[in-house]
């Protein structure tokens, strides 16, 4: 135990929780956009295999890890628009479709690397890490928060962009109204389906993104199902946060550091079953929502919308 | 009697929108397979063939189908209740593993005895790991779809745990291969076999039977008018005095029984042993399996034969044109995808329909 | 004031509308056959009629929610077509909905700010919209604080917030769907001023209504609709209430009950220093002693909010007490569950009726055994009996005239007015010997309404002992021996029904103390 | 739309209605069929078999030789139907590559006594005439990259990222861990429960070279998330089932490689001669199942290393070494 305790290996959970939080904050800042408005999609985790495959090809092939993910965010997009069509134009089960979607895109990303790279492990050149100056000198500090690549930066700066958006723009305004109370904002010339369709397009580019971030800013390459629930846990993320930006950075942070810890103490010989081990994460997420209650939970979250006629 | 053979037609008009839907996926799978460089009608002749085209193919798509209906028959319980179950894959592995380790475990050595137990067991394992987040649900109001997601992967360390520690089959470690699997069953707690060689087995006639139970439980006894009143409103209910809380949890606990039962007949009446991914993905397919029975039990039993069959042809169709098993995955989520997007149209006739009286 | 009126950059002002041989169909139902409407500037029009009679189908037409099939709607004498409320809201037109709409978890200054350009675009800019916001409040003797939440107000605030946010749009023309059901006497008296305050300036007032005398009261004009028709604009000053109704209702209606002598029996509820909860464990029923006796209508009356919906609750079963006790036929029920009031022979019309009444996706039949599905004839050892189930709720269908095409039926599919009287039937079937009434005929037509009361008074008459909670005053004083007046959650008086008077009860359910009330009178 | 959709579904059934043409067996060609958990390109097993199966193809005619293949059949009842499916389409020779296929061979095998069956990882052949078996003792080769681990890192420290803690990767990692620890290197060992988790396993492999390992092995198809962690970082790789060198050139010192093709030439020849198993093989050093590929093209490596590796091999082939500690 005493190895665990000494600021070089303190710092390295973190540094490696801050890195494996970046696809659950990608996923869960797209997630928290949707649900705001009143949709929740579980099909993030088919989105991500999408954008982790289509973001990996494109790099492959062109190097350009910009258009990389550019094809992630397109694909992400088409993705979302498949689930707005069915949730919000067709007000279909949305857990359901959701499920639908993963199956869609977790199987077709699979055949589509079967088809075109033949299967086979290919590794790209990613994002490099980014010592930012000064604040990445900081002894433990600057390797833990401060070199990283630019994907893992762009990912935190999400919280404060999210927040922005949501608080202090005209179009935040209009999301959580249709989240609450889509009568009162149609009523007031609020396109409800717009805001809808804007919502979860925008939810999948990001979460388009954070499959690209699993593909070419993290392990540069591509395998089947390598997203391995991420999607899911991101869903769950939401609800914990209360639908509030920077505690779905808390959650993720947590969530990260505990699998960090896990395999840390795995490393330094810490004698605890492995399986055990993993499942940690998990129950910690299940008694985190029991005591997440928030008046901000979106009244019509899943309710798809309709003009009544009374 | 006009006003009967009408709504007899509408039902019917119900029940057949899956099937176009089905239909329809299919027909988009024929440009996939064009572009696989495949030929589609040698695809889905063989899938037919697979599914249905033969005395084999049928008692495989009834052994496939059997979990399914079981899942789903849990899945619509739980729907009519007002929860939404997406646990059954947890639910299937620890029923597995409960049954197991009860059958491997008490040496009573009497079918008569250890074979209703066993399967108790599981059921009440489903129960429980159904029920966590039912209560959760229920007492704290904790979302339920992602508590069952959760249970889901805590299952699945779970039984790897127990599959490579406790519950390992002592001859894997003898033999130093050290798979990842509980020893064979002891005989006497085997379910009878139908069709021998086939695994076709009694469980398929328990789940059918159950089919049957879960309606009359829902439609003809106060406990599921109670489940569904709460699942329709809960106001409502608790102004009739109804326990609102229970009844949420019930229908879950119930939903979590009838999938642990499906594992426990998996392993009782084909496997006869649990090893990793015991639960096949049936967790997840038995939800399509009541989304497309309408959430009615006994219309999930045609649609588990169905996607049964759909499941069993898509191998076949895999083995035959040797496309990728991605492909089967793909078609299935475009399925799921249309089926669901199709059920606007039953809502749209039946919203017609309630205007014009 | 009408130098004061305040415009933002809109379309011309609305001097005149018209609704011309507006037609809407859904399928099965003509919803507006023909109508035609006209309103000036400075007018308040009232558009009278009972419940499926057309008028909100009407209004939405001109609010831009629905297209009409034929028909033209002229701004200043120059058709105009709306595809969304924008086009409406462009166009100088404002509506404030019976349900408000309204953000609960967004501040006044938020909900009013929802779907307008900023100046600051993309970012919000509240500083501007609060100022803009709080000249109007100024002009209107509006009373409202921009940095509460919704979910903070009361509803006459929350009705504040809808009126700003029309005029904050430059409404020239409001439409105001039922707008007194959910205020006090005094409250509406206030409304009314601020009414007649927009119309001085100028503004166009449609005003939606089945209350009689509040239509009298302040319209200039009346449009009555029934069955989807236009039955007759009339000019204020020579129409009376009796005319009003027979034309809305298509018969004469009795708008007085003839009511039998009380004959008190014994006490059959009993309620002492009772103390309850809200859902955030603030007491909203403090201290409230109350009897009723068999044979015996008790009104309470009071502004919603002040209680009553958790005293019902606390009576019913569905909300614990923090203090005191309740009796049930001299039975302490203080911590009875639902179900144990039910047994006990008391019955429960809830005030929420779509909510807690009934089940919207069960039929008729699954709604009528709703609490005693679990008894005999209707199930054994837990089995339906279905031809018991039938025949019951066929009979009391019948009984309570109930107009449905059958049994299996949805009950999302019946009336408002025809979903009460199978609530009504179910309660009264079940032979109660107390019944709480919470809002009976709130929303329900003037027809059903009375059917509803007659009922009310048989019972009455034949010994049930009946606590009738209603924020109509009218209804209160039509029906009830004796009078409770609620407010904060305490019991400001008790008074003889037949000798109170609107204004006493008015200043009572202000909180004003009984003596003081009667002195003022 | 209703017209449409009829329309549609009256094509399908067209297609449905349309009876399988019967699948032609031809006498003089050899039809094998491979039934496997995971994919014909994991990088580890999987690839192993398929690749043997290649060469072996190459040794027929043009023609002569037909090669079909299950993936992803985790699950057991399906990988049964696909089994007898093939015995039943006539396959010469149908093998079932996981341990998990056991019980469904036990039962098919005997209905088709002229086909042969082989079944991976399995532990007996349960007196069919018609199964063999056999398995990979990873142990052996774990025990000599233990040895070597440790030279080449002058007892630094080793890190392996396991994916579940059974089977043949189980059985490597003990004999890796038995290996380095005689030869002095501390080793720690890491599993992510998961045969898949990409994401998981790279961040294992992270945190072991966070802790100062600069050697890393492991196994299962997530391996290449560990490996592309060791590329970044300039760590060096111990690959094994398959050739791991086209990962990271730079990186991969050595592979352990599975070869099976001296297993599937005996079975071949023995099915020639009317013999359709009955029969366990081991993959060992012996009859050079277990092979090193050295990564000689693109590092430096001491040829003492090599030898010394070649060396512990023979000794184990000769029983001088245990590679797993006495129990």
């Amino acid at each position: 135990m005493d190895n665990l305790f000494n600021p070089e290996t303190i710092f390295g959970i973190i540094g490696m929780a801050v890195t494996l939080a970046m696809p659950y904050l990608y996923a869960a800042i797209g997630e928290l956009f949707d649900q705001t408005a009143g949709c929740y999609n579980l099909g993030t985790e088919g989105i991500m295999m999408m954008g982790a495959f289509s973001a990996f090809y494109v790099v492959y092939e062109t190097g350009n890890l910009g258009f990389g993910v550019l094809a992630a965010a397109i694909v992400g997009l088409l993705m979302g628009l498949i689930m707005a069509v069915i949730s919000v134009t067709f007000k279909a089960e949305q857990g359901i479709s959701g499920i639908g979607l993963t199956m869609f895109g977790v199987g077709l990303s699979s055949l589509l690397f079967k088809t075109l790279l033949n299967g086979t492990v290919l590794s790209v050149k990613g994002f490099k890490s980014i010592r930012i100056p000064i604040l990445g000198d900081i002894p433990y500090i600057g390797d833990a928060f401060f070199n990283h690549n630019i994907m893992v930066y762009v990912a935190y700066l999400l919280i404060p962009i999210a927040s922005i958006i949501l608080y202090k723009t005209t179009l935040g305004l209009k999301i959580r109204a249709v989240g609450q109370n889509p009568q009162a904002a149609d009523t007031l010339g609020v396109s409800v389906n717009k805001i809808r369709y804007l919502c979860v397009c925008g939810g999948a580019i990001l979460a388009g993104i954070a499959g690209a971030t699993f593909s070419i800013a993290n392990i540069n390459m591509f395998q089947e199902k390598m997203t391995n629930g991420t999607g899911y846990i991101a869903v769950a993320l939401v609800y914990f946060s209360g639908w509030k930006p920077w505690r779905v950075l808390l959650g993720a942070l947590l969530f990260s550091f505990v699998n960090a810890l896990q395999l840390r103490m795995q490393v330094l010989g810490i004698n605890i079953p492995s399986d055990i081990a993993m499942m940690m994460p998990y129950l910690l997420t299940i008694v985190t929502l029991i005591f997440v209650k928030s008046r901000d939970k979106p009244a019509a979250l899943a309710v798809p919308y309709e003009r009544s006629e009374n | 009697m006009i006003s009967k053979l009408r709504s007899l037609f509408n039902k019917t008009f119900d029940a057949i929108i899956p099937l176009f839907a089905t239909l329809l996926a299919l027909f988009l799978g024929v440009f996939m397979l064009k572009a696989l460089g495949k030929d589609p009608l040698a695809a889905y002749a063989a899938l037919f063939e697979g599914a249905f085209g033969s005395q084999r193919a049928i008692i495989q798509t009834i052994i496939k189908a059997t979990p399914l209906l079981l899942v789903g028959i849990g899945v619509c319980i739980a729907f009519r209740g007002g929860v939404i179950n997406i646990g059954g894959e947890g639910q299937i592995i620890v029923g597995a593993l409960a049954s197991a380790a009860f059958a491997l475990y008490v040496p009573i050595q009497s079918r008569w005895i250890m074979i209703p137990l066993c399967l108790l067991t599981s059921m009440l394992a489903g129960a429980i790991w159904g029920g966590v987040p039912g209560i959760l649900k229920a007492k704290l109001g904790v979302n339920e779809i992602l508590t069952t997601v959760m249970m889901n992967s805590i299952a699945v360390y779970l039984s790897n745990f127990l599959l490579r520690g406790p519950m390992i089959d002592p001859h894997e470690i003898e033999m130093g291969t050290r798979a990842a699997q509980t020893a064979l069953l002891p005989e006497y707690t085997f379910l009878t076999r139908l069709a021998p060689p086939t695994q076709l087995n009694t469980g398929t006639i328990l789940a059918l039977i159950l089919a049957g139970v879960a309606f009359v439980m829902l439609f003809k006894t106060t406990i599921g008018y109670r489940i569904r009143a709460v699942g329709k409103s809960a106001d409502a209910s608790r102004y009739a005095g109804i326990k609102v809380p229970f009844y949420q949890a019930l229908a879950l606990i119930l939903g979590g029984s009838m999938a642990g039962l499906a594992g426990g007949i998996e392993v009782l009446g084909v496997q006869h042993r649990v090893m990793e991914n015991i639960s096949a993905n049936y967790g997840f397919n038995g939800i399509v399996t009541a989304l497309f029975g309408s959430l009615h039990p006994l219309g999930t039993i045609p649609a588990a034969f169905l996607f049964g069959g759909l499941m069993v042809g898509g191998n076949k169709l895999q083995r035959t044109v040797q496309v990728h098993s991605a492909f089967i995955d793909t078609l299935l989520g475009i399925i799921v995808l249309f089926v669901v997007a199709a059920k606007i149209f039953s809502t749209r006739r039946s919203k017609k329909r309630a205007i014009n009286g | 004031m009408a130098e004061k009126r305040i415009t933002y950059p809109k379309s011309d002002h609305i001097k005149k509308l018209q609704m011309i041989d507006i037609t809407k169909r859904f399928p099965g139902v003509l919803a507006n056959d023909r109508v035609n409407l006209e309103v000036n500037e400075g007018e308040i029009l009232a558009l009278l009629g009972e419940n499926g009679a057309g008028k909100s189908t009407l209004m939405k037409q001109l609010y831009g929610l629905y297209t009409p099939d034929s028909g033209q709607i002229l701004i200043n004498g120059k058709e105009v077509v709306f595809h969304s409320p924008t086009d409406a809201i462009n166009a100088g037109i404002g509506m404030i909905h019976q349900h408000f709409m309204l953000v609960s978890n967004l501040t006044v200054v938020e909900n009013v700010a929802l779907g307008l350009k900023s100046s600051r675009a993309p970012f919000l800019d509240l500083k501007v919209v609060e100022r803009r916001m709080m000249d109007i409040c100024d002009t209107y003797n509006l009373k409202l604080d921009p940095k509460r939440y919704i979910w903070e107000l009361a509803v006459g605030e929350q009705q504040r917030v809808e009126i700003v946010k029309a005029l904050y749009r430059g409404a020239d023309l409001l439409i105001l769907d039922e707008p007194t059901a959910v205020l006090t006497p005094q409250e509406v008296d206030e409304f009314f001023v601020i009414l007649k305050k927009m119309a001085e300036a100028m503004h166009s007032l449609i005003f939606i209504s089945h209350k009689l005398n509040e239509v009298i009261e302040i319209s200039d004009r009346v449009t009555v609709l029934r069955d989807g028709c236009s039955v007759g604009s009339v000019k204020n000053e020579n129409i009376t209430k009796t005319d009003l109704a027979e034309k809305m209702v298509g018969r004469p209606v009795v708008l007085q009950y003839d009511r039998s002598p009380l004959n008190r029996r014994e006490v059959r509820l009993k309620v002492e220093d009772l103390y309850v909860p809200n859902d955030w464990d603030e007491d909203k029923v403090c201290g409230v002693s109350l009897e009723i006796h068999g044979g015996e209508i008790l009104g309470l009356a009071g502004v919603s909010g002040n209680g009553q919906r958790e005293l019902a609750q606390a009576l019913s079963g569905l909300r614990a007490a923090s203090k005191g006790k309740i009796y049930l036929d001299g039975v302490d029920v203080t911590k009875a569950a639902p179900y144990e009031h039910n047994l006990a022979g008391q019955s429960y019309i809830p005030e929420e009726r779509n909510k807690e009444g009934i089940i919207k996706d069960f039929v008729i039949t699954e709604n009528f055994i709703l609490e005693d599905h679990d008894k005999e004839p209707y199930s054994k050892n837990s089995i339906f009996n279905f031809k018991n189930i039938d025949r019951e709720t066929q009979r009391a269908v019948d009984a309570f005239a109930v107009k449905t095409p059958n049994l299996k039926t949805m009950v999302k599919n019946l009336s408002g007015g025809n979903v009460q009287k199978l609530i009504l039937a179910r309660e009264l079937s079940r032979k109660p010997r107390v019944l709480i009434a919470a809002q009976p005929t709130r929303g329900v037509d003037i027809g059903a309404s009375e059917y509803i009361h007659l009922r009310l008074l048989e019972q009455r008459d034949l010994g049930m002992a009946t606590l009738l909670i209603s924020e109509d005053l009218d209804e209160i004083r039509a029906l009830s021996d004796r009078i409770a007046v609620i407010f904060d959650g305490r019991i400001v008086g008790i008074v003889d029904g037949p000798s109170a008077t609107s204004e006493m009860l008015g200043l009572m359910m202000a909180g004003v103390p009984l003596e003081e009330a009667q002195q003022k009178k | 739309m209703l017209k449409k959709n009829s329309i549609v579904v009256l094509f399908i059934i067209a297609i449905l209605a349309m009876a399988a043409l019967p699948v032609a067996a031809a006498d003089d060609v050899f039809q094998v069929a491979m039934i496997m958990p995971s994919k014909i390109n994991d990088y580890s097993f999987s690839q192993s078999m398929y690749e043997a199966l290649k060469v072996l193809e190459s040794t027929f005619p043009e023609g002569g030789f037909e090669l079909v293949y299950s993936e992803d059949m985790f699950n057991v009842a399906d990988a049964r139907e696909a089994i007898r499916d093939y015995a039943d389409m006539g396959y010469d020779l149908v093998i079932a590559h996981g341990s998990q296929y056991g019980t469904s061979l036990q039962e098919i095998a005997p209905d088709y006594p002229e086909t042969a069956f082989a079944w991976g990882n399995g532990t007996e052949f349960y007196g069919q005439p018609n199964i063999s078996v056999y398995q990979a003792r990873a142990e052996q080769g774990g025990y000599v990259f233990g040895q070597v681990a440790a030279k080449y890192t002058n007892n630094g420290k080793l890190g392996v990222c396991g994916p579940v803690e059974s089977g043949d990767a189980k059985t490597y990692i003990d004999g890796f861990k038995n290996g380095a620890s005689e030869a002095g290197s501390p080793v720690s060992v890491t599993y992510t429960s998961s045969f898949s988790d990409v994401s998981l396993m790279s961040a294992a492999a992270q945190t072991h070279m966070d802790e100062g390992a600069t050697l890393l092995t492991g196994t299962s198809q997530s391996i290449p998330g560990a490996v592309s962690v060791v590329k970044e970082n300039n760590g060096i790789w111990m690959g094994v089932q398959w050739d791991t060198i086209p990962l990271a050139p730079e990186n991969v010192l050595v592979s352990l490689v599975y070869d099976w093709s001296p297993i599937l030439n005996d079975i071949v020849s023995n099915m020639k001669e009317g013999s359709f198993g009955g029969r366990a093989y081991d993959l060992t050093f012996k009859d050079g199942g277990l092979k090193f590929v050295w990564n000689t093209e693109n590092m430096e490596i001491d040829p003492e290393l090599i030898a010394m590796a070649d060396d512990l091999a023979a000794k184990i082939t000769a029983g001088e070494i245990s590679p797993l500690p006495a129990q």
